[in-house]
């Protein structure tokens, strides 16, 4: 992420990074370190603690030609900052009748597993779906989150960006110079024959750990990582269904109102004639994620759920919610 | 400046009449009685200093510049308008003259303006953003956010509160405990002044003073103009639930077109006035037809632009 | 709505009103008029422009026992007070193990028809299916409006009460005294064979409207009006369904992401052997709320969508998204 | 008073310890060197005032009266724990001693206590509701919109902001111009106090003072409580990269502790406060085992208690 923001910077005059702890602290998660003093403070700028502000002052300086990089350092505070987004950044561009763009990167990071409680753990990205004018991106491959970044900072659009805690320590080979991965096109992960798995960002890795649980049932499971989820690349779910016949969709987003009933609805419209069996989903329960390791397992989604899924998808098991 | 003053006034009378005759639709938010604080603001700003606005704004993108034909034909829904009229009323801009748009959600202006002068600073360009708003908006906390990340950052912004008595029916004594806006400018170390709204030169004046400030790094001022809204709070507004005639016919006899005529009786030859009046009027009724004659947009179009 | 509010306040001392324009004004769309007057200004208050902390002083005074009911004068400005509703009235009550609950009736009302934009146009109800911690209510019929009020004013949680515009000046019978109808029930506003047509508030209307604009080509529909959509009551879709056998849900919300698609993979994992067809969504397209009739009419849902979706449901016509 | 920041001193001590030997999971943000606040604010409340607090906030909630073991239960995520493991160490609340909950969304304790406030005034209870706040909060603009609508109806609010230098890596300095926080109150007609946040006899004396005020009908007041965060802003920050080692060094000198025994050195007999400090340890110790004893939640309760 450093080096694709520094990149990013190098690159572009117009483009320049607000955040809270970004400059000297180089970030919560370190995704500025070394930043504000290769290109100065007034391009990585530290911010007070007010996120509508530093997301709204973003969409005013991407009217006038910039392309900020917003962090907002815990998915959650984007509820604070909810208003400079939908109703600003994504639709100044349309209601101008395409006489301003708000090109702007908003970065962010979510889920669970650090055991920060209720509001500082939630996956949120399910909302933006449902806001036209954004696009939403979760990389999984650190190759990913540098090629789809490259692509986010050039789009004239707003993106929203989305990683994951659990994932900033992931290492993996990453090509130099580094391609820009066009929005919209996921990739198969994993060959497989029987069913086919679909996910974003850590659940593309939990899905690839549950299809090596299910290898050894017999089950053979095909991955999908959609990488993006405006615009969401239904076709290769399609092409991939014509051959597994059989659908789980996960992410780690409460199941109720999450991307997956986006997914699954197109896929049943587009596609009702591939299935074999219901598409299933794999999300967290609808409560808020407690603390406590043991209640957080119960809740969360996970690879035992997702394999579990597979399962009823197969008719292995009986399904139950 | 009386040109512009006069325009506004007669551009507001006839969407308005327009409006009650059927032929406009959506929500119509008169600027009138306030013409001296988007005249004096805008003319004491450059061609390239931005500016933005609220759901009020047909006066400030007027007085900034923009294209009457154009505004109107965006009134009227048609493709000739600003926005192709995908924004109507509370969204023109006119990037071609700094208008960068109106944010009707209120305190929304105070963003727009904070990061275009983020712009300006980044780019050390010698630009001045001015953001418009209603005391309404000194409620949002967002108003205050801006003002602060504006000072901290000594950016080039010029924030006007039009104290214009009411945020609909709710008067600003009820909204907050100290009656001067200007007195929140303190806490954030920055000028708060507080200027007669109905005086298009005190306007001016106290604008070029802020708008110098900040284009020399001075950074952010706030002003608050204090005016009075004559019509309701959109048109249809049942008035009478909080305000009485009496109080609205004696802020009507301070009337910003007169004090400028009373200001200037001895300084501009008789004639002149009603000459710039006439001119006004065939460029209000030009923009009219103009915005009759247009197509509207093409259904289709509205499917373009957007994730 | 007035006189559901005013059961609400004279029933309970405990309920008061906080929003804009309410007291004097009897709010922008009169449902408060004349309670100021009749309770007292300190029960129906008054609000600055403040929505974040107007619904965060409502989750306040609601732990301390109170109930308010709190308006939200657009829907669109649902993003300016996000955080309060869903990092804190959400949550407090189930992060806090119980000791406290959040009981509050967030009202407002939204969608398109008054050409007042894009930012005063918006249908955001299905965020909040994916925000555990809330019930959504969205009314239909007059009589429900206070039947369903009267219940959530009642229940220990924080609900999302949302009108439409469009609706405030429906008139139909309501009984006196009006009953609580429990949160979860839909009911069948129509009967018929053919298909059934799901909808919510204003959709129910026009899928009414549908209904009768089908039954000339010969299709019967049935139409269910859910009324809550948390809880969301599957059952009544899939008994429905047993007897129908096709499925179109209908919501002036953008289709992309919208609740629709929670119901349809609800059903579709509940009740795939039911389904004859694929079932699909009518709602609107991802784009912001345009200002001209022409084109509004081009992007949101209506009775002609719902209409053509339930034709090509039932096959009559090929599906194109 | 001693008691309670000896009691809070040791608190977050013995944590610290368990959370580095893994006993602990989640973050953990120490509250040492501001005990004095948390006592001062505490010691000047009635049992049915209420406190809302931050993410910092374990000094909060034993000031106000909460019991150590389930507060210590609470952090090792066990049934018995304030919140039966839901919450953790940013969530603890003890309705039973008015301690109404902690939120690390930084300036939500603002909003909490003004709702509290706003139903001890519509109950005409003579109640009084604190928000404890760090000076980050300031940025945000609910803590305006909080301050603005306690002051126009005259909320029995007390706001503390813990100005400890820091949010997380920033320097006050860096977020507001001007920096004395108490400075914001003036444009909001209330009044705002600096207090030496290490003194805990000045701090419970203002609080004493807004509190009657606040009892008495008088409206909100705003405190400014200038202290220092003694640790990293979460247990594993790396502070080095923001504030070097001789300035903390230098601030801890300032120890609100000394600053009691020093105060009190001729009131006190000797020997009374180590037996505070003995029994505060006893306390502490007993609570530990109380959390290490008590059981895991069942994990099926994740699934109840929300719609
Ligand atoms: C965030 C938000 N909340 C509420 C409204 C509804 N609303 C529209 S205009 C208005 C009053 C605004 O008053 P003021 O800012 O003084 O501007 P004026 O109308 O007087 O020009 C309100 C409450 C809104 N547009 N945006
Ligand atoms: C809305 C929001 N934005 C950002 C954060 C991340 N954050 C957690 S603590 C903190 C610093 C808070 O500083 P301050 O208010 O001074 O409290 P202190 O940590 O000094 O006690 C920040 C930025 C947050 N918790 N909430
Ligand atoms: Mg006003
Ligand atoms: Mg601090």
């Amino acid at each position: 992420m450093r080096e694709a923001q520094a990149d990013a910077l190098s690159a572009d005059d117009r483009v320049f990074i607000m955040g809270q702890e970004l400059g000297e602290y180089g970030g919560v998660f370190r995704a500025t370190e070394g930043l504000a003093e290769r290109f100065g403070a007034h391009r990585v700028r530290d911010m007070p603690i007010a996120e509508q502000s530093m997301l709204g002052a973003g969409v005013g300086a991407a009217i006038m030609g910039m392309r900020p990089i917003v962090e907002v350092m815990f998915m959650d505070f984007i509820a604070c900052g909810m208003d400079a987004i939908v109703n600003h950044a994504a639709k100044v561009g349309y209601m101008s009748g395409d006489q301003m763009r708000a090109p702007m990167v908003i970065r962010t990071q979510g889920g669970s597993g650090t055991h920060h409680g209720s509001q500082h753990s939630q996956t949120l990205e399910s909302w933006f779906l449902h806001v036209p004018g954004l696009a939403v991106v979760v990389p999984f491959t650190p190759s990913d989150v540098k090629g789809l970044f490259k692509t986010s900072i050039r789009v004239d659009h707003p993106v929203l960006f989305v990683e994951h805690r659990a994932l900033y320590r992931t290492r993996g080979a990453v090509s130099d110079p580094v391609e820009p991965i066009p929005l919209g096109k996921g990739v198969i992960r994993r060959r497989g024959d029987d069913v086919t798995v679909v996910g974003i960002g850590k659940s593309v890795g939990q899905a690839q750990i549950a299809a090596r649980l299910l290898e050894e049932e017999g089950v053979s499971v095909e991955v999908i990582d959609l990488r993006t989820l405006v615009p969401l690349d239904v076709d290769l779910v399609l092409e991939s269904l014509a051959h597994t016949h059989h659908l789980v969709v996960a992410h780690e987003a409460v199941e109720r109102g999450g991307w997956a009933g986006e997914l699954v609805s197109r896929v049943v419209a587009e596609g009702f004639d591939e299935l074999d069996a219901p598409p299933l989903r794999a999300g967290s329960r609808p409560v808020p994620v407690p603390f406590a390791k043991e209640l957080e397992a119960e809740m969360i989604a996970d690879e035992r759920l997702i394999a579990q899924r597979v399962r009823q998808a197969l008719g292995m098991v009986e399904y139950a919610p | 400046m009386f040109r512009l003053m006069y325009t506004i006034r007669r551009f507001e009378v006839t969407m308005e009449r327009a409006h009650l005759e059927g032929e406009l639709y959506g929500p119509f938010h008169s600027s009138m009685g306030q013409e001296a604080v988007s005249a004096g603001v805008c003319s004491a700003l450059r061609l390239d200093d931005v500016v933005a606005s609220t759901h009020r704004g047909h006066g400030h993108a007027i007085a900034k510049g923009a294209v009457l034909g154009r505004i109107c034909a965006e009134l009227w829904g048609r493709s000739t308008g600003y926005c192709q009229g995908k924004g109507g009323s509370m969204h023109i801009v006119s990037m071609d003259h700094g208008f960068v748009g109106q944010s009707p959600i209120i305190g929304g202006s105070g963003l727009l303006a904070t990061g275009a002068a983020l712009a300006f600073d980044l780019n050390r360009e010698e630009r001045v953003a001015v953001a418009f708003m209603g005391d309404g908006a000194v409620g949002q906390g967002v108003f205050h956010e801006s003002l602060n990340l504006a000072a901290i950052w000594r950016l080039p912004v010029v924030f006007v509160v039009e104290n214009n008595g009411y945020a609909h029916s709710f008067r600003a004594e009820q909204m907050q405990v100290n009656p001067d806006i200007a007195s929140r400018a303190a806490g954030f170390g920055i000028p708060g002044v507080v200027v007669d709204g109905i005086d298009v030169f005190a306007v001016r004046e106290a604008t070029r003073t802020a708008a110098a400030r900040a284009r020399e790094g001075g950074g952010p001022s706030l002003i608050e103009a204090k005016c009075y809204r004559w019509r309701g709070h959109n048109l249809g507004d049942a008035e009478h639930l909080y305000r009485a005639r009496e109080e609205v016919e004696e802020a009507r006899r301070n009337d910003p077109l007169e004090r400028f005529r009373a200001a200037t009786f001895d300084l501009i030859p008789p004639g002149v006035l009603e000459e710039i009046e006439a001119a006004a009027e065939e460029e209000i009724d030009e923009a009219v037809r103009f915005a009759r004659q247009s197509p509207p947009p093409d259904p289709l179009t509205a499917l373009e632009g957007s994730f």
